[in-house]
């Protein structure tokens, strides 16, 4: 069978990116954001606080940049943004400021983005409610705008998301991460750190970025994902691990996150300093599979290349994305090239993909359910009260 | 037509900075022969005095005599940032962040041991200030 | 003869103990009536304070005051901690001990002072002792 | 099997914790007095940085940093903290914020490449080292010596790691001292807790060693350890899976009590797979980890629960491992590490691995870490 003639919800959304992404981008323009939220709630906000579980607290480490640099330069940056911190979920809700105290000075300009496409989660309803305790503002980030996330919040952005079955959501992490990035230049906008112009340029610029991933590409990043999840199956591939640095690691973390919730694959993560301390050291290193997200632009790039070095000398699935060319890689590595966008921030909303098709075609081949749904022993949580009917605690 | 420049300088810790030739140097650039220079600067952790440059352990005595009206108190009510910057705001406050001077024959118009200070009560730090010369009508 | 005493206390934060009642306990004790009491602490900044019995807020202008004189500085070249650093010198200037004198089983004082535990770097646990020295009647 | 045959590198330095605390404490206590007041006040935010166990040591001591001195503490990936931090965060103040840097050797050059980016900005840096005259040790203007004795054997890292959260906790003790946030009293109340508690804990290892060796028996041929743990305990949760990993190069994954939720609950052939969740009675997460336990119940994977609770709080079927509860809640990291350590090298032991792939002559490729790239952004 050709990769084409797989289909399952996941493969879908991945194939379907572009058209959806730019459906969602038609639709949360700037006017969009200032009808959410308006200029004088954004203009005050002096310290942006996101989280969210799993995939979002990915979206969260991934758009950090785009707050913290207004100018998005490549480079860590100069120009003033705004102070920026990725939570996960559970330190934002019962650690951040519980030892340290909170400091009465900044409370309100304190801003918590929170996101969640259900909205249902007790956790990212608890973090919501302890910022307005503590006299910040709460910005839900959700796609169900009467849910109970949105009543907690004091501003929407009612995400839109297509309709796909039951799957490791695609669609929910790429339009997260849009959403924020077109919030942070939306905010940027308003405190004047970017110009009417810059901030369209953004814009325009991550829509460019998205349309790089035509046709040919996706087509060519398809069949050379289902190549490779083809030869790592033959080759009994039972771990894979994942290297990424700054908002690269969201990829990387996000990746790892699609292997589990597709086939329940063994995956682990680390940036590419902390990855030659520790899990270099993984065993049966024939049958580990590594991914390394290595963007040329990235200020982490020379010491991601002398990682890809040290781990094509012991591992035999090493797997590098990348956006720039092949000869400053070891032979032994395989490259899969991917766009280069105009600037090194907007890698997070599209590298992904290659992530995703290993995860989707490995998927079809195992034959799991998407979140084990209906397979013991999972089903015994089948509607997931472990984190829907979690206890709230608002410290 | 009025002149004006900004200095930028790099400070040491309650550094105390000459800067009468670079003003001197924005009048002479200005062209301007009679009138006034304005000097002031955006900070609330600094100063600029105009003292004696006779002897400049005098300079240091500033400081010290300063350090002691104003010691560098731990409790403060302003606890926000350090000890330092809440006893440079008041010092500062005390100092004075800029002055006015007589232009005249175009230089401005000090006695033979006079000297401008950039005082510096915080830092080492990036500071900056502006000088602003204006004719007679 | 000669008759001494310890005593044991815990204190707070800038916290002036009223004493006066252990010093007469260790009077009585001594079963003494004339002679010379000394009250000493041995900490370096803790003292002993002979103060008036007009009212509580003499108290709080005492401690403010020492405050103001021996400001909690932190560029002391002493570098424990400010609070430390001053309570040395508030010890040595304020004095950590204090001689009275006892006339016909009473101090000579007794109508118009009170004794004080001075503590300058607290919360601490503390010591002082009481000497009695004089004839036993 | 006779678990003394079994003895390993792990054990053995578990075994002697408490004098390497001892020593380290009285080497460090008299430099990190030396701190001077004046630049411990100007840091208004905290950076703690390193690679590898030092990170980890870092996230470790952060609730210790906030509670004891209230400063904003954020522990970095040492690639962060050299490429990715904006260079606003560094120097905008005089001596802020403070860098503290960690790294036994003084080597690695990704430690150095901090050190000099701090140096370039104005920042103030303090580095944890045994070995002064390091590259570290230069670069940065205070150095702490951990004072650990030579030639004694620290591999894997467990000595180390203790050394530098012992070497984190009284610096910040120092710092909450100078900044009157904490008393005299309470400042040597928790000097002295510190090799208390490191004594009192040491009592229970012989018990615990003897779990551990029934439990790596019956763990060794498991496919992978998953660790979860939150905020502090979270470094105790990752340092368990990176000793995994350096003992015998095993399969792990780690997350916190929320996210394992969302993501790991799904991992594949969970009978197969260790839990090892750490769940302390204070910690404020402590019901959101009892559901999370409820949840690994389920699943009935093999799990074992790092607490100062009662064995009774948690489900019978589950290997609890308790701690006497700390005076301070934020010393609890020095010491929970231990039972995975054992863990971790009994399995090594019994299934005849060496340490950090020995036994595999690829693994040599990885050669000296200093030879890295320096780059200060």
């Amino acid at each position: 069978m050709k990769h084409s003639d797989y289909t399952s919800s996941m493969l879908e959304q991945v194939r379907n990116s572009v058209k959806d992404i730019e459906t969602i981008a038609e639709k949360e323009t700037f006017e969009f954001f200032e009808n959410c939220v308006p200029y004088d709630i954004v203009k005050k906000i002096g310290n942006v606080l996101i989280t969210g579980c799993g995939d979002s607290y990915c979206a969260a480490v991934a758009t950090k940049p785009v707050f913290e640099n207004a100018d998005t330069s490549t480079k860590t940056g100069m120009v003033p943004g705004t102070p920026t911190s990725a939570f996960r979920n559970i330190e934002f809700s019962r650690y951040f400021n519980t030892y340290g105290g909170w400091n009465p000075l900044t409370n309100e300009r304190n801003a918590l983005l929170v996101i969640s496409i259900s909205g249902s989660p007790a956790r990212v309803n608890e973090a919501a409610l302890r910022i307005k305790k503590h006299g910040g503002t709460a910005i839900a980030f959700t796609a169900n705008p009467e849910g109970k996330l949105a009543g907690n919040c004091d501003c929407v952005i009612p995400m839109v998301l297509p309709d796909y079955d039951l799957a490791p959501n695609v669609t929910s992490y790429y339009s997260s991460v849009f959403s924020l990035m077109m919030f942070g230049f939306y905010m940027s906008k308003a405190k004047a750190q970017l110009s009417e112009k810059q901030a369209q340029a953004c814009r325009e610029g991550l829509l460019e970025y998205v349309k790089s991933y035509d046709e040919e590409t996706m087509e060519r990043l398809s069949v050379q994902c289902f190549e490779l999840a083809k030869k790592w199956e033959e080759d009994g591939v039972d771990n894979m691990d994942f290297i990424g640095d700054g908002p690269d690691y969201a990829t990387a973390f996000f990746g790892s996150a699609k292997m589990v919730e597709s086939f329940g694959g063994l995956t682990t993560n680390d940036d590419s300093e902390d990855w030659c301390h520790i899990n270099y050291f993984i065993k049966d290193s024939d049958h580990v599979g590594t991914f390394v997200v290595a963007n040329e632009d990235s200020p982490a790039f020379s010491r991601e290349v002398e990682t890809i070095k040290l781990a094509s000398m012991i591992r035999k699935h090493v797997v590098v994305i990348t956006d720039c060319d092949k000869d400053i890689f070891p032979e032994n590595v395989e490259i899969i090239k991917v766009p280069k966008p105009r600037s090194v921030w907007m890698h997070p909303l599209m590298e992904h993909i290659p992530l995703d098709f290993v995860a989707g075609y490995i998927g079809c081949w195992r034959g799991r359910m998407p979140f084990r749904s209906g397979e013991e022993p999972y089903c015994q949580d089948g509607n997931a009260s472990r984190f829907r009917n979690s206890e709230i605690e608002i410290l | 037509m009025a002149y004006m420049e900004t200095i930028k300088l790099e400070t040491t810790f309650e550094g105390m900075h000459d800067v009468t030739q670079e003003v001197q140097d924005v009048i002479r650039k200005s062209g301007i022969q009679e009138g006034i220079a304005v000097i002031n600067c955006n900070h609330t952790t600094a100063g600029i005095i105009i003292t004696s440059f006779w002897d400049k352990r005098g300079h240091v005595d500033i400081q010290e005599e300063l350090d002691k009206l104003i010691p560098l108190r731990y409790d403060y009510r302003h606890d926000f940032d350090t000890p330092t910057d809440a006893a440079g705001h008041i010092k500062s406050a005390i100092c004075g962040t800029g002055m006015t001077l007589i232009v005249h024959e175009g230089r401005a118009m000090l006695g033979s041991s006079q000297g401008i200070l950039f005082c510096e009560f915080d830092g080492p730090r990036s500071r900056k200030f502006f000088v602003k010369v204006i004719p007679d009508l | 003869m000669v008759f001494t005493k310890e005593y044991e206390l815990v204190t707070g934060r800038d916290l002036l103990t009223k004493i006066t009642s252990k010093v007469d306990e260790a009077i009585k004790e001594s079963g003494i009536k004339d002679g010379i009491v000394v009250v000493e602490t041995r900490y370096s900044t803790a003292g002993i304070l002979k103060i008036s019995r007009h009212g509580e807020e003499i108290l709080d202008d005492i401690v403010r005051e020492m405050r103001r004189i021996v400001p909690a500085r932190i560029n002391y070249y002493h570098q424990d901690s400010p609070e430390n650093a001053a309570g040395h010198i508030k010890s040595a200037l304020y004095g950590s001990s204090v001689s009275l004198i006892l006339k016909d089983g009473r101090l000579y004082c007794e109508d118009s002072q009170d004794l004080y535990f001075a503590e300058y770097d607290g919360p601490r646990n503390r010591t002082y002792a009481v000497c009695v020295m004089g004839e036993k009647a | 099997m006779d678990r003394k045959s079994y003895d390993n590198s792990l054990l053995r330095q578990a075994m002697s914790m408490e004098r390497y605390a001892k020593i380290v404490y009285d080497a460090v206590l008299p430099q990190v007095e030396k701190l001077p007041m004046k630049e411990v006040w100007d840091a208004q935010k905290i950076f703690i940085s390193g690679c590898g166990d030092s990170w980890l040591a870092g996230i470790a001591a952060k609730a210790a940093f906030e509670s004891v001195t209230k400063i904003e503490t954020n522990p970095m990936r040492a690639i962060e903290f050299s490429r990715i931090l904006s260079n606003k965060n560094l120097g905008y103040s005089p001596n802020t914020p403070l860098v503290i840097l960690i790294s036994f050797s003084g080597s690695g050059s990704r430690v150095v490449e901090c050190a000099r980016r701090c140096n370039k900005y104005g920042a103030n840096t303090i580095a944890i080292t045994n070995n002064p005259d390091s590259l570290l040790g230069k670069e940065c203007r205070y150095c702490i010596c951990t004072g650990l004795p030579k030639g004694d054997e620290y591999q894997p890292g467990l000595i180390t790691y203790n050394a530098s959260m012992i070497t984190l906790f009284l610096i910040a003790l120092r710092i909450g001292r100078v900044r009157n946030k904490i008393s005299y009293l309470e400042c040597e109340d928790m000097q002295k807790e510190l090799l208390e508690h490191i004594s009192r804990c040491q009592k229970e290892y012989e018990g615990f060693a003897e779990r551990a060796f029934a439990i790596a028996q019956r763990w060794k041929d498991l496919k992978a350890e998953d660790f979860i743990g939150d905020y502090s305990d979270y470094a105790t949760a990752y340092f368990g899976s990176a000793k995994v990993i350096e003992c015998f190069g095993g399969y792990t994954t780690y997350d916190d009590s929320e996210d394992w939720c969302h993501i790991n609950y799904f991992l594949s052939d969970p009978e197969r797979i260790g839990r090892v969740v750490v769940a302390n009675e204070d910690t404020p997460s402590y019901k959101r980890l009892k559901e999370t336990i409820a949840a690994v119940k389920i699943l009935q994977s093999p799990c074992v629960i790092i607490s100062d609770a009662k064995k009774e709080e948690f489900p019978d079927t589950m290997e609890v491992f308790s701690f006497p509860k700390a005076k301070y809640f934020w010393m609890q990291p020095l010491v929970q590490h231990i039972p995975f350590d054992m863990i971790a090298g009994y399995i090594a032991e019994i299934k005849g691995i060496p340490n950090f792939r020995k036994d595999d002559e690829r693994y040599a490729a990885m050669g000296d870490q200093r030879s890295g790239e320096i780059v200060v952004l």
